[in-house]
């Protein structure tokens, strides 16, 4: 715990590779986690063929919100759209690495809604998402 | 497969129960509630003792354990009925909670005055209190399919009814008096055919035999653990997700909401939309282990059993003197029998009946309407389960000489 | 008189837990729910493996014993709260489903269109969603006691809106949030001086501290067993027997009637005429038992207990750096503290600390509307109970030391 | 049991003395338990110092409650009006001499019930009589 927390989360939540905003973008959409006030953006860039070439987070919340959306970008970028749109709450709990309590579930998977949701452009797929 | 009823009894520990020293307790009163297995009793105790915590909201490790089991048991019971998403599955107080949340969301929203809901003459009260209160509500016409003298749905006047453009159809799988078996599945297509929707009083069906809400094609099913080896304080609705979703919520608090604000508040994600409050979280534990024992049973199985205890009953009664079964002859029959004994008044039987360990109900059974059109104020009532096996009915047979004894 | 606080943790088997192998449980989310004694658990253990039957109407033995048992926790808790009479304890799921039965009886009935409700900035969302449904449907009007900076409701906006002819007030005794113990006799004496009735939210008094209903000369009163020792499942609206007679039926169904014809009924007296189906019958006698143990102990001892544990804990947290109180001043309080960290999200601060066996809860605590005044999206909650020691204080400090350190 | 059941009230049940109807009478009042359909009529006659001279009831219903209606009306002869209104449950439990749970109480006090509701001439004193 104390390795997972410091090593990868706390780190990524104090020191996020990934953390701004892209202006022009190609792509940008948000939403919050009411439950605990976390929210957060999503600014992409993308080629002529769909291949995402920048990827940036910005917004605040817990560190497991903020690490994850920051290992999320970094994963994304020089992949194609479609294959984020297969990402799947198995992607983000593997960049992570640990395991998670439905909560916490939420708060990890907030960045990936935002960007599926975003891609979809459909309002509601979280429960898809969040499904247990 | 025949269930191994011996083993079966040492799984129930009341079954072991001396009613009063030396008189063992023959239990023939399933129907009002069923006993419950060691397994379903020991998980509700170990969940307090290991795994207690408020739900959903949490992130301790004890939160979590128990949020992830309340949701497993949600689980357990979707499979069970094949319904065909846990969003289906709202957890409810009992079979009359799950009814009176249907009534009072889904009726207040989509009823109108001369709306027609047709229910039948066999209805517990819980399928028929909360139409009426809507009715009076609402200005709502009930109406009824007629119960023939074999003790059968009278499909000619279903069918009639359905002409007259009804919004409803709420009617029991199973009779809690006489044990007909309703069917449900031609019910419903009709009701579908005349563009009805329909609600199934399953309290007396998940309990004893295999049900699919799928393949019925029912629109709202709903039932109590109680009745089904698990615990008190916990049934389930289930509704099709498209209806369930249009559905104003029923009870307003915590945990059904996704925001809430002074004035207003924005409602939750189905099923949590219909669980206000703490929910009973031990109870759906015990519930899910419910499903487990029944399932590694095999529901087929328990339908069997019940049938050949059943029929070994109607057999035996009729060499019980001055002994009357209520609708002995209804041909799709679950294990309940209803009946009269001449000259003795039903709270009699039962109390003489008690007096050898012997548990029957006596009364109206919920079912005033059902009792009055047959001019009968009270019957006396045995039903069967899983755990009682033939020496179980003999013993109502000696029982009953007894009873005529006494009072010849 | 001194709780023995190491003896009442051997009755409660969870504090014996290992979290994580190694970790013991420091159990800090008792205002979400209580951990249950051994007394508690068995009894309902019990009564399924010697007593199950369903009640009120049955003759034979188990029946009859399930029904008194049933009866007695009833007894049991209007002794507690000092009811006039059983009538006037009606058994629900929870202080949520008590809250919502008066909205729906009580206020459908008795409210109109421009009528006054006055609830306050700090209630739990179940005292606050029921108003807003019954606001929309009938077109009430809601208003609010408002909380001052110091985490009290500011009486004078009270007095200001109880000239307003307020049809109901309805406030919690105890804020869940911030531990505010409100003024309720004198704001009942205020109310009830305006003509005016209250609703009282126990969710977090009855368990704490001693509650007399008669002497607050409350009109409704709710909590729910689980935060008192007692299981999940049960809980209970006590309201003034000629308020109760005067209000129509809440659910339809079995045990709530005293008659049934097809098309009408006639309802049951008080209090079966509020309780619908098959009731929670294990969980009421539960619910006993955690009576029976807190009286027991003594409801004083308890709130001393609690009084010094928080103070003990106030001072503690006060070397923590980058902590703050949430409303540390608050005059009248209960054993709830809830905080924050800066730099750190509530969510991370409850899972550092789960991490060493330490729970509390994080998040709005079902009180949005508070933590949105004060600004705050989410707090950190640590809660104390008969079974906390200094010892559960000072290992939340360390705990929240390393959250500190990890980061910093 | 078999001794209480044969020996009282079976008896009392198959072999009343007090059954029948009074024309004239000075006072009639019935009632039914609707739980169980038993129905219970009193006839009483009083003289001039309200003593009770003769006392019958009618009705049908279980065993318990006609062998009590039975007992009550056999002890309620000779005794003046206002002692009856002060019988309690406990008057007649001692009368049937047995312990019955909460559902054949009904049964056992729908006489004393009747009788009672009909001297106070008000409609619902159930509760008062039945309280546990
Ligand atoms: C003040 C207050 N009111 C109401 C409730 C709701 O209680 P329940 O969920 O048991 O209905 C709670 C529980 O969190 C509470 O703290
Ligand atoms: C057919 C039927 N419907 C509904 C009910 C009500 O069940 P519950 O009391 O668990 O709500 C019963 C139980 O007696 C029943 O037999």
């Amino acid at each position: 715990m104390d390795d997972f927390y410091r090593e990868l989360i706390v780190e990524h939540y104090k020191n996020p590779a990934y953390k701004g905003t892209l202006d022009p973008n190609d792509f940008t959409y948000e939403d919050e986690n009411p439950l605990c006030g976390d929210h957060i953006r999503v600014d992409l860039r993308v080629d002529d063929n769909n291949m995402i070439t920048e990827a940036v987070f910005s917004g605040h919340g817990c560190a497991i919100s903020q690490a994850s959306a920051d290992l999320l970008m970094e994963s994304i970028i020089g992949k194609p759209l479609e294959e984020v749109k297969n990402m799947t709450k198995e992607t983000v709990l593997e960049l992570l690495g640990i395991e998670l309590g439905p909560v916490r579930l939420k708060c990890a998977l907030l960045s990936l809604k935002v960007l599926k949701a975003g891609l979809y452009g459909i309002g509601n797929i979280e429960e898809e998402l969040l499904e247990i | 497969m025949n269930l191994d009823i011996n083993k079966i009894k040492t799984d129930f520990p009341i079954l072991n129960r001396e009613v009063r020293p030396g008189t063992r307790l023959v239990y023939l009163d399933s129907t009002a509630t069923a006993q419950k297995p060691s397994i379903v009793i020991d998980s509700m105790k170990q969940y307090y003792e290991l795994n207690n915590a408020n739900i959903h909201r949490g992130i301790h490790q004890l939160a979590e354990e128990a949020t992830a089991m309340y949701e497993l048991a949600r689980q357990k019971i979707a499979r069970f009925i094949h319904a065909r998403s846990t969003k289906e599955i709202v957890f409810t107080r009992n079979a009359t909670e799950s009814i009176n949340l249907v009534a009072q969301t889904w009726g207040r929203k989509f009823l109108q005055a001369g709306d027609l809901i047709i229910l039948t003459e066999m209805e517990h009260h819980s399928n028929l209190v909360p139409w009426q209160m809507l009715a009076e509500e609402k200005n709502l016409v009930l109406d009824f399919i007629s119960v023939n003298e074999k003790g059968e749905l009278d499909l000619t006047t279903y069918d009639r009814l359905l002409e007259k453009n009804p919004k409803l159809v709420a009617f029991t799988h199973m009779s809690n008096v006489l044990g007909t078996i309703n069917p449900a599945k031609e019910m419903i297509q009709k009701a579908h055919g005349a563009g009805t929707l329909v609600l199934i009083d399953g309290a007396q069906s998940v309990p004893h035999f295999s049900v699919d809400v799928t393949d019925l094609d029912a629109d709202f099913y709903v039932f109590s653990a109680h009745k089904m080896v698990g615990p008190t304080g916990i049934g389930v609705l289930y509704g099709k997700e498209k209806l369930l979703a249009e559905m104003p919520p029923f009870l307003g608090g915590g945990d059904m909401i996704k925001k809430v604000q002074l004035r207003s508040f924005k409602a939750n994600d189905l099923p949590h939309k219909f669980e206000a409050g703490t929910p009973a979280i031990a109870e759906a534990i015990g519930f899910g282990k419910a499903i487990d024992y029944l399932s590694s049973l095999g529901m087929e199985n328990i339908a069997d059993h019940e049938k050949k205890i059943t029929q070994y009953a109607l057999q035996k009664l009729q060499y019980v003197d001055n002994l009357k079964v209520f609708c002995p002859n209804v041909t799709e029959r679950g294990g309940v029998i209803s009946f009269e004994l001449d000259f003795v008044h039903p709270h009699d039987v039962a109390q003489v009946l008690d007096h050898y360990g012997i548990a029957v109900r006596a009364g109206h059974h919920c079912a005033m309407p059902l009792h009055e059109k047959f001019g009968l104020p009270a019957t006396s009532r045995a039903s069967f389960y899983l755990y009682n096996d033939y020496e179980d009915v003999d013993l109502l047979v000696i029982g009953l000489q007894q009873v005529n004894e006494m009072f010849a």
